[in-house]
């Protein structure tokens, strides 16, 4: 019967233990580490790709009519994703984002949620081409970033942050 | 003063017990991971019990599968008050992928209420210690309320 | 025997403070918890305080106790505090440093059956609990106690036999003690060196520690015998083990490590419960470090072969008297 | 010489039994006379044994009594004598105890049987050849009387005679009985022929100086003769199924009683009509025998599936620890050997009758079909764990109390020899202590506690006329261990005396000075005086317990209660945890327990059951070749 950890336990009882003493120490995530889901609803253009490559069924959205357009919330339920970054992979405006946030614990289920609203506007009534005053408020945004917004049917979001 | 001490013992002592409802062995693997010299849960006092009578906390993997439903309730109801129910990964909390399956009756909160969850799939070592200091917050709150 | 009032609160005293009920407790849990923190540094972790077994005490008191329906009650729920209050009454008998509360109530051969007590009330409480994995725990923790029974009484009579001289045969505790301290430590007799080598793999078996454990094997049968058992009982129970802890490296000092003498009592007293802590460090954390459990016949096969054999090397060495 | 009134006693206490049962057999149809009468025979025997105590064990008297007054007649004696001196009485008093308790117990045990009547007649006439064998002081009565208790226990054996094992056990039982009582007859014969007489006193006197080849004969089928009664080792497999097949309270006479004539008879003849003892040689071979029954008995029983079959090998392997004691030839040992005996009978009556109380309950004594019946009859659970805590001496039981004795007696004599082997006794003694111990956690986990089979629903706790003598059974048992200093004054000491005293056993029956004329060598066979090596105070211990008991549970009331139990529908809360599996799917079989010791005796257990083969023939064959041995061995080494 050979006993080869005699060495080992005794070497180790005096040097110094290899435990990462973690809720004193915090620790951050290796790169690339997926983790809390973060979602930038000012890109989000909702094409709802997001929502047909998710796996566990996580991203869900609902909508609220205002006269301004369809207010959309998109909820991300991280209790029931498997953080395989399909979402972010195929967004194509790179709207979500797994970040290295990896302290996930919750009492409530509303803690586990991350939502975003943007707007979806009303599209423009078409034989009526000017229609100024509607313009008015979304404009910053859309002109931040370029984008080939004009052939989509329902484009330019306006973000409400929540 | 004798309460005081039950009291803060049990945030220091939380004894685990796991149950696998139809978990994927991940989030199992993990929670053994909080066991081992680099993470070492033992240190905050976690302990991994093998009866559910000894333990304060019940750790649920898995989406909780049409097999596996009578059993988790029943082991549950047999840890002795006051408990606290944690579930690791997401399949407890909401079936994940599993949603829809044939063979999959959960997620487990049709059945208990549950305390804490701990997302991830599976969650990071140090998510799950997380999950569980929170747990044991919780309990020495139980047994306040008691 | 004259009965006057301060000799019976001397004895009160010495049952319920030291070295009774209040103080092998705490050093019971106080060497469960260097066990725990030792084992923990061996294998490269921080380990818990040394408090966490009495947290665990505390705790488990402050927690429910569930009755199993199948279970006999009055035997479930009698046999953690019988086992515990016998085994502090054993610890009154054994020398601490030279220092005995009750002297000549029991000789070795008591304090083996003495030491069966504890045994049997976890198996007989187990098997009241009527639970199939307590059915098999309790078969596993008897065959642990047939395992070590025979090495430990093949240590003990070679030391009783080491000890009396000259035709008389001595039994007694306080004879062994009395004989190391006119003649030497009996650790230093090499004749005695493979008892006490075997003495110290009976103590882990008889604790039932690693790799030892086979009746509470907790990732097997789920802690065998104490499966139903929830809240104070537990916590009894957990005690106990403590409590077993002290007395049986305290057994240990007292046959080997009995002559150390520096003529202030209180001082042999710390000595000997340094010894107690050495040798829980060495007997229980350290193999507990180095081993994974063994096989309920491997322990078997194991005590009966090389710890006995062990054993029966010293003892015979004693009696053909070299 | 004056009589005193006690002077009648031991013929009255054996004559009461016999009358009994003759009253019994005349007036069977009445179910109060038949009760009335063994109870008074029984009570009645057992008050005249306490009545002599005060006489015999403390005044040291020695009571002769000559039938019909035919006292001694130019040297020999030629009437027939009782002679009860403290070794008799001692075992008088087990006897009449064990006979009063387990009648009582009948009384509503058999009720489920039918020829009751017939049940207490051959019980009394059981109980009345024991009492002769024990107080008579004629070698040739106790041969009477041997055979007067061998056909009624053959008979009681065979009693549940729908039963095809008891009819096969009492066959057996008659068979190999046979070869015991001829060789004590053949003995009997050549002893008679070489000393010209049957008084027991008078052939201690002259049988040293007349030691030839014949005489050593008849010493060794004597030996094989008792032995035979004390189911002795190749004798062991009989005493099993007859234990096993017998009604339980004969089982206790059996067991507790019939085992323990084989017992005396090795003491008188060991010790009084050839003082043999004394030799190393004789030593060596008692204690082998002993230890080898003792020994190999627990083996057996470990292995049975049978609770009254397991009890009868333990039972053997009892007596191989008093034969062991006894064998030492040293006071400490005597005394440790007749205590383990009366505290045998107690506890393994104690036994026996929980074992009854389960089969009367039940119907079944298959540990593998019972299970959890502490929940329905918690007294008898109770009864049987102190019963079982009892045998394998745990302390402060009675068991305890004489093994720890036996273990030193062991030592001391190696000691004293400066024989390893005799160490290596003391340490097989503890080991089937701790055997024993294992096949009784068997029992209380596979009958008692565990898992209850659904058919067991409604079984009723005993009796309470079955519970009493139970109970009483349970203090004596108790009392015995926490109380050894009263046993030594009253029963152990003179009886230790006694036994080494020979000549005054002598002296008493043929005049004061006979022993002197006739003997080439008076002196005690050991220094009479018990010395222990060390010690054991049960009451002080029980004190320590109480106080700290007392402590604890003052804790434990001062805290808020917290307990929760199972109503009348067992919740989930309140099943058992079988991985989460219900209750009912959960069974786990209990018969293979101790698998982690089978497994490493495999061959040797394999090899014992192989040879335990329940043939008649076999067993004979055995008995005849340990005839043979056993007379080999006398000529060789006496």
């Amino acid at each position: 019967m050979g006993l080869p950890f005699i060495k080992e336990a005794l070497t180790q009882l005096f040097s110094k233990p290899s435990t990462a003493n973690y809720p004193f120490v915090p620790r951050e995530a290796p790169p690339n580490y997926r983790g809390r889901i973060v979602f930038h609803p000012e890109l989000c253009i909702n094409c709802n790709m997001c929502e047909r490559v998710c796996s566990g069924g996580a991203i869900s959205h609902s909508g609220v009519e205002t006269e301004e357009g369809e207010l959309i919330t998109r909820r991300f339920f991280l209790g029931a994703c498997t953080f395989c970054a399909h979402c972010s992979d195929f967004c194509a405006k790179n709207a979500i984002e797994l970040s290295g946030d990896y302290h996930m614990v919750a009492r409530e289920e509303s803690d586990l949620v991350v939502e975003g609203t943007y707007l979806k506007k009303k599209p423009a009534p078409k034989p009526i081409p000017p229609k100024p005053a509607e313009q008015a408020k979304p404009e910053p945004v859309a002109e931040a970033k370029p984008e080939p917004k004009a052939e989509e049917a329902a484009d330019p979001a306006c973000a409400v942050e929540e | 003063m004798f309460k005081k001490i039950i009291e803060n013992s049990m945030a220091k002592s939380p004894w685990l017990f796991h149950i696998n409802a139809g978990s994927c062995n991940g989030c199992d693997i993990e929670l053994v991971a909080v066991l081992t010299p680099k993470y070492d849960a033992e240190r905050l006092g976690f302990k991994l019990t093998g009866s559910p009578r000894h333990a304060d906390i019940v750790v649920v993997t898995g989406p909780v599968t049409a097999q596996s439903k009578e059993r988790v309730i029943r082991t549950i109801a047999q840890v002795p008050d006051p408990k606290v129910i944690v579930t690791l990964g997401s399949c407890p909390r909401s079936c994940n992928v599993f949603k829809g399956s044939y063979s999959v009756v959960g997620p487990l909160d049709n059945y208990v209420d549950i305390d804490v969850s701990i997302a991830g799939c599976a969650p990071k070592p140090e998510a799950i210690i997380d999950g569980l200091a929170l747990a044991a917050a919780v309990l020495k709150e139980k047994r306040r309320a008691k | 025997m004259s009965i006057d009032i301060n000799t019976i609160l001397m004895y009160l005293l010495y049952a319920l403070v030291f070295p009774g009920l209040l103080f092998s407790s705490v050093f019971g849990l106080w060497l469960a918890g260097v066990d725990r923190k030792v084992v923990a540094r061996m294998q490269k972790r921080i380990g818990p305080p040394i408090m966490q077994p009495t947290y665990d005490f505390f705790k488990l008191l402050g927690k429910e106790t569930i009755i199993p329906a199948n279970a006999a009650t009055t035997t479930f729920m009698l046999a953690p505090y019988v086992g515990l209050v016998s085994l502090v009454v054993l610890a009154l008998f054994i020398p601490v440093g030279g220092f005995q509360a009750f002297g000549g109530m029991a000789d070795i051969v008591v304090v083996l059956y003495l030491l069966t007590i504890p045994s049997l009330s976890i198996i007989f409480g187990g098997s009241a609990s009527g639970n199939p994995f307590a059915g098999v725990g309790v078969s596993r923790s008897m065959v642990a106690i047939m395992a070590y029974e025979l090495p430990l009484i093949l240590v003990l009579l070679a030391v009783s036999k080491a000890v009396s001289g000259n035709g008389m045969l001595t039994f007694s505790l306080e004879g062994i003690t009395t004989y190391q301290k006119l003649n030497g430590s009996l650790l230093f007799d090499w004749r005695l060196l493979p008892a006490a080598v075997a003495m110290l793999l009976v103590i882990p078996c008889e604790v039932g520690s690693h790799p030892f454990d086979v009746g509470e094997a907790e990732t097997e049968i789920c802690e065998g015998p104490l499966v139903e058992y929830s809240g104070a009982p537990l916590a009894v129970f957990k005690l106990s083990h403590a409590i077993k802890m002290f007395v049986m490296t305290a057994l240990f000092a007292a046959l080997f490590l009995g002559g150390i003498a520096t003529g202030m009592l209180w001082l042999d007293i710390v000595i000997a419960l340094l010894i107690c802590t050495v040798v829980t460090i060495i007997c229980m954390s350290f193999l507990h470090a180095i081993t994974a459990r063994l096989k309920v016949e491997q322990v078997f096969k194991f005590f009966w072969t090389v710890v006995s054999g062990l054993a029966l090397v010293s003892l015979i060495l004693v009696w053909i008297g070299i | 010489m004056s009589m005193q009134y006690y002077q009648h006693f031991p013929v009255l206490s054996i004559m009461i039994l016999f009358l009994g049962a003759f009253l019994v057999a005349l007036f069977h149809k009445s179910r109060f006379m038949r009760t009335f009468i063994t109870s008074v025979a029984v009570i009645g025997s057992f008050a005249m044994m306490i009545a002599l105590i005060k006489p015999v064990m403390l005044n040291g008297e020695i009571i002769t009594y000559w039938l019909g007054g035919r006292v001694p007649d130019g040297g020999y004696a030629i009437g027939i004598a009782l002679e009860v001196d403290a070794v008799s009485l001692f075992f008088g008093i087990l006897v009449s105890l064990a006979v009063l308790l387990s009648g009582l117990y009948s009384f509503r045990y058999t009720k489920q049987d039918d020829a009751r009547d017939k049940f207490f007649t051959l019980y009394l006439m059981l109980a009345g050849g024991v009492m002769g064998i024990v107080l008579s002081g004629d070698l040739f009565n106790i041969y009477v009387m041997l055979e007067v208790m061998t056909f009624a226990a053959v008979a009681l054996t065979a009693y549940r005679s729908w039963n095809p094992n008891a009819r096969e056990a009492a066959f057996k039982y008659l068979v190999v009985g046979s070869i015991g009582s001829s060789s004590v007859l053949l003995g009997i014969a050549l002893i008679y022929a070489n000393c010209h007489t049957l008084n027991l006193a008078q052939i201690s006197a002259l049988a040293m100086s007349k030691m030839n080849p014949s005489m050593l004969l008849a010493f060794a089928l004597l030996f094989v003769g008792f032995g035979t009664k004390a189911f002795m080792v190749p004798f062991h497999p009989i005493a099993a199924d007859a234990h096993a097949a017998a009604p339980s309270s004969v089982s206790v006479l059996i067991s507790g009683v019939f085992t323990k004539t084989g017992v005396y008879g090795i003491i008188r003849v060991c010790y009084f009509l050839f003082r043999t003892m004394g030799m190393p040689a004789v030593q060596t071979g008692v204690v082998l025998i002993g230890s080898v029954s003792m020994f190999l008995c627990v083996t057996m029983a470990l292995n049975q599936h049978d609770f009254k079959r397991l009890l009868a090998f333990h039972s053997i392997s009892q007596i191989g620890y008093i034969l062991t004691s006894l064998g030492l030839c040293t006071a400490l040992g005597i005394a440790g050997g007749l205590y383990h005996a009366i505290n045998h009978t107690l506890f393994k009556g104690l036994l026996f009758l929980t074992a009854g109380a389960v089969l009367y309950s039940t119907g079944t004594t298959k540990l593998e079909k019972l299970g959890g019946l502490a929940k329905k009859m918690p007294q008898t659970a109770a009864l049987f764990m102190i019963g079982a805590f009892s045998i394998s001496g745990v302390p402060p039981f009675n068991g305890f109390v004489s093994k720890w004795m036996i273990y030193q007696a062991t030592y001391e004599k190696a000691m004293e020899t400066g024989s390893i082997g005799y160490a290596l006794v003391t340490v097989l003694a503890v080991v089937t202590s701790v055997l024993t111990l294992a096949s009784f956690v068997k029992v209380g986990q596979s009958v008692f506690f565990g898992e209850m089979p659904i058919e067991y629903q409604n079984v009723k706790e005993t009796p309470a006329s079955m519970l009493v003598p139970m109970w009483i059974m349970a203090g004596l048992c108790l009392a015995t261990g926490l109380l050894p200093n009263l046993m030594f004054k009253y029963l152990l000491g003179p009886a230790t005396g006694a036994v080494l005293n020979s000549p005054a056993y002598i002296d008493s029956a043929m005049g004061a000075g006979y022993a002197a004329s006739q003997m080439p060598d008076m002196s005690l066979m050991a220094d009479p005086v018990i010395v222990f090596a060390g010690a054991w105070k049960p009451l002080s211990w029980l004190l320590l317990f109480v106080i700290i008991l007392a402590a604890v549970a003052l804790a434990s009331l001062m805290s808020k209660k917290r307990t929760s139990e199972s109503g009348a529908v067992i919740d989930s809360k309140h099943d058992t945890f079988f991985g989460g599996e219900e209750n009912t799917f959960s069974q786990v079989a209990s018969g293979d327990l101790f698998w982690g010791f089978k497994h490493n005796m495999r061959k040797y257990l394999g090899f014992m059951s192989n040879a335990h083969n329940g043939i008649t023939n076999e067993y004979v064959t055995w008995g005849v070749v340990d005839l043979a041995i056993i007379i080999v061995y006398c000529f060789i080494f006496i």
